[in-house]
């Protein structure tokens, strides 16, 4: 039990290294960093390497952006298995529905709920 | 400030190490075939393990760094135990949801019917995919 | 004074970018947000018919969730000014990309201003996951078909 | 020949009578605070938008400037301002209410200067006896345009700097007893110095700076030392160490100074100071102009810098130009 806490603090912590520098070396901006990782985390999945990494990390793996990359091409290699090319499309969102709709439905609530904040201080 | 970081590290890694777990078979009466496959295990550190008429299940502790590969262990596992067992259905998972679920049957001791209820609930709960 | 010396001067006053203490926070702050991922993973495991696998969902979901409150309150701006990319990189700072978005935007209306301008800024996440998900499945199965490699 | 014309003479005196500055609740700590007119308690009220709170501090500072030089708002003639949002709508919809004769202007945050100096043309020509001249930014509605949404959580990095929630606005007006006079202008060219980091505006805007500073001190043939201060709009920390490192054989000591690098003192949360219109604005209309009319100061240039970039050239890739217009003001023995 601690010990997964342990593996998801440091791996955890080394995806968000990595973005920090792509923003400070590199110079990226952080939409362009996010992006980055996100093609990273897909192309990892490509080779396979994805799925080890959170089976050994677990949130450390599945809670940064990379996770997102890689269960899009997760859901569509799995279709794509089935149903050759053309799973590759539906395939898709298959594996990742709950960032996105999450995303979407507590934007709204957000929007709904919080006034703008009276001072930004 | 970097000192208390350095030591916050230290004791991070401390933590990871994984301690000896009890090796359980339920019910002990075959388990006499199922004990030596699992002593051979290297990359295990206990398991708990719940056998009926036609099915195995063996919930697995892997350790910490060879859970990068804890597909290929299942399934060398699993092509062990069929050859060993060719009649019975086997289901080797080293997730820690199908770990509780077997701890919760061995401790309520289920009988026959039961038993093979439950077992059904864990063959499917791991198959199902989102 | 022409454009080198210009830039010389402008380089040599350039504040130092403090690398080492940046990454150090945005190991700290990516860490335990992550750590507080694994937890509420727990939770879901022990007491919802999830596995290590399909508990990733509900976890994402209530991180954003957080994400949300951190974001209304005005929380989630301080923690980024100390973590940085270990407050961007984790779903949440997906999460408060939108939020934020959408909470600016109210003022010209749900339709226009929340609808039109929520993804302005974690748009292009999901079209290069999306863009890179497709080629990159479509290269494996290609080479699978082709038999080079095996799935 | 690289045109140097551009710098104004005006030889009817002409004075700013009074000033108004209103000023966000963010900058009621900075010490330039007791110069400044009033200091809303909260940045937008209940149910308003930026920009509506936006115009009402405009209207505000005006209705101060007009109130300090006891004439009624709809006497003044003309209406001069300027602001950083799109199409200067706070400033329509304040002159709107204002119902003045009105000129929006824009030049980034070099727009106070640009009206004042369009204030003393009117005057000097004789077409008009009182102006209002001025400009204003509000750190929502402007953070909101050219940045990124209040709460998205980025790491502003040390050159960034805080656009000031300010609105100032001067009365100018003919032969006012001990007043200050502008006496001189320098209408800024754009200069690019191949900048294109958004957030690191005093680079880009400090070679405008200098061109408009050598410009006003070649054409009014004067020296550096001869003023008692040349303050600079938002160049921020930064910005200004690079202006006095580009000035460094003529000792420029404690003459160069900038408004934004010292409207918030040295708080770190503000990294490299001030920005935007109503920084220079307030400072400019607030700080300077009071010190201008007790005496301690007796001839100053006052240089607002703008950066002329928008969200939209910046993601195309171009470069940052900037501009920066100056007025020099002088301020005879109290008669």
């Amino acid at each position: 039990m601690i010990s997964s806490l342990v593996t998801a603090f440091i791996v955890g912590g080394l995806i968000c290294v990595i973005g920090q520098i792509f923003m400070d070396v590199f110079k990226l901006t952080p939409a362009h960093t996010l992006s980055t990782l996100v093609v990273l985390g897909s192309i990892l999945d490509g080779f396979g390497l994805y799925e080890p990494l959170i089976d050994f990390a677990g949130a450390g793996a599945t809670v940064p952006i990379t996770s997102f990359g890689n269960s899009l091409t997760h859901g569509a290699l799995a279709e794509a298995e089935k149903h050759g090319l053309i799973g590759v499309l539906t395939g898709m969102f298959e594996v990742t529905s709950s960032g996105i709709s999450a995303a979407i439905l507590f934007g709204v609530i957000g929007a709904f709920i919080f006034q703008k904040r009276k001072t930004t201080y | 400030m970097k000192k208390s970081v350095i030591v916050f590290l230290m004791v991070l890694l401390l933590g990871a190490c994984s301690n000896e777990k009890e090796k359980v078979i339920f019910p002990s009466d075959n388990s006499t075939s199922l004990k030596p496959i699992m002593q051979k295990q290297d990359s295990i550190y206990g398991y708990k393990s719940v056998i009926n008429e036609e099915d195995i299940l063996v919930a697995i502790y892997i350790n910490r760094f060879d859970r990068f590969n804890k597909t290929k262990i299942e399934k060398k596992i699993t092509k062990q135990i069929e050859k060993q067992f060719p009649e019975k259905k086997v289901l080797v998972t080293g997730d820690q949801k199908i770990m509780w679920e077997v701890e919760s049957i061995i401790e309520k001791k289920l009988k026959q019917k039961e038993l093979k209820k439950s077992i059904e609930k864990i063959k499917l709960l791991s198959k199902e995919e989102t | 004074m022409d454009q080198q010396q210009f830039q010389k001067i402008i380089d040599e006053k350039n504040p130092k970018v403090p690398y080492f203490m940046n990454i150090l926070k945005a190991f700290i702050v990516g860490g335990i947000i992550c750590t507080i991922g694994q937890l509420i993973t727990f939770f879901y495991m022990r007491f919802f018919p999830f596995t290590e696998g399909t508990a990733s969902n509900p976890t994402v979901a209530t991180l954003v969730f957080i994400a949300m409150l951190l974001t209304g309150t005005g929380l989630y701006k301080k923690i980024a000014q100390f973590g940085g990319a270990g407050s961007a990189v984790p779903v949440t700072g997906f999460g408060n990309a939108v939020i934020s978005a959408a909470i600016e935007h109210k003022s010209e209306g749900y339709v226009l201003g929340v609808g039109g301008n929520m993804f302005k800024l974690a748009g292009s996440v999901i079209l290069f996951g999306v863009l890179s998900a497709f080629v990159v499945a479509l290269i494996k199965t290609i080479l699978v078909n082709i038999g080079v490699v095996s799935w | 020949m690289v045109n140097t014309f551009g710098t104004l003479q005006f030889t009817s005196k002409i004075c700013i009578a009074t000033t108004g500055t209103v000023v966000g609740p963010v900058e009621k700590d900075s010490p330039f605070a007791d110069s400044f007119d009033e200091v809303l308690s909260l940045e937008t009220e209940k149910d308003e938008t930026n920009e509506q709170a936006h115009s009402r501090m405009i209207e505000q500072a005006c209705h101060w400037a007009a109130k300090k030089n006891h004439t009624q708002v709809d006497k003044v003639d003309v209406l001069i301002g300027g602001d950083l949002i799109n199409q200067l709508s706070p400033t329509n919809f304040a002159a709107r209410s204002l119902a003045l004769p009105f000129l929006g202007v824009f030049s980034a945050c070099a727009s106070s200067m640009e009206s004042v100096i369009l204030g003393c043309l009117l005057l000097e020509s004789g077409n008009a006896k009182t102006v209002l001249a001025g400009a204003s930014s509000h750190h929502q509605a402007v953070e909101r345009q050219f940045r990124y949404p209040l709460q998205y959580g980025t790491q502003k990095p040390k050159t960034s700097q805080w656009t000031v929630t300010g609105a100032g606005f001067s009365l100018l007006e003919k032969d006012i007893k001990n007043a200050p006079v502008v006496t001189h202008a320098t209408i800024g060219k754009v200069v690019d110095s191949y900048q294109t980091n958004p957030l690191h505006m005093g680079a880009a805007m400090a070679s405008a700076a200098r061109d408009t500073i050598e410009r006003h001190l070649t054409n009014t043939n004067s020296k550096m030392t001869d003023f008692d201060v040349i303050m600079t709009g938002d160049l921020g920390n930064i910005g200004i160490s690079i202006l006095k490192e580009m000035f460094q054989d003529e000792n420029t000591g404690v003459i160069l100074q900038d408004a934004g690098a010292q409207f918030y003192g040295n708080d770190k949360f503000f990294n490299a100071g001030a920005s935007g219109a109503g920084c220079s604005a307030t400072v400019f209309f607030g700080q300077i102009y009071e010190q201008l009319k007790k005496g301690f100061l007796k001839r100053v240039l006052l240089v607002a810098t703008g950066a002329l970039l928008s969200p939209l050239t910046f993601q195309q890739g171009e470069t940052i130009p900037c501009i920066a217009h100056a007025i020099e003001c002088r301020m005879e023995k109290r008669s």
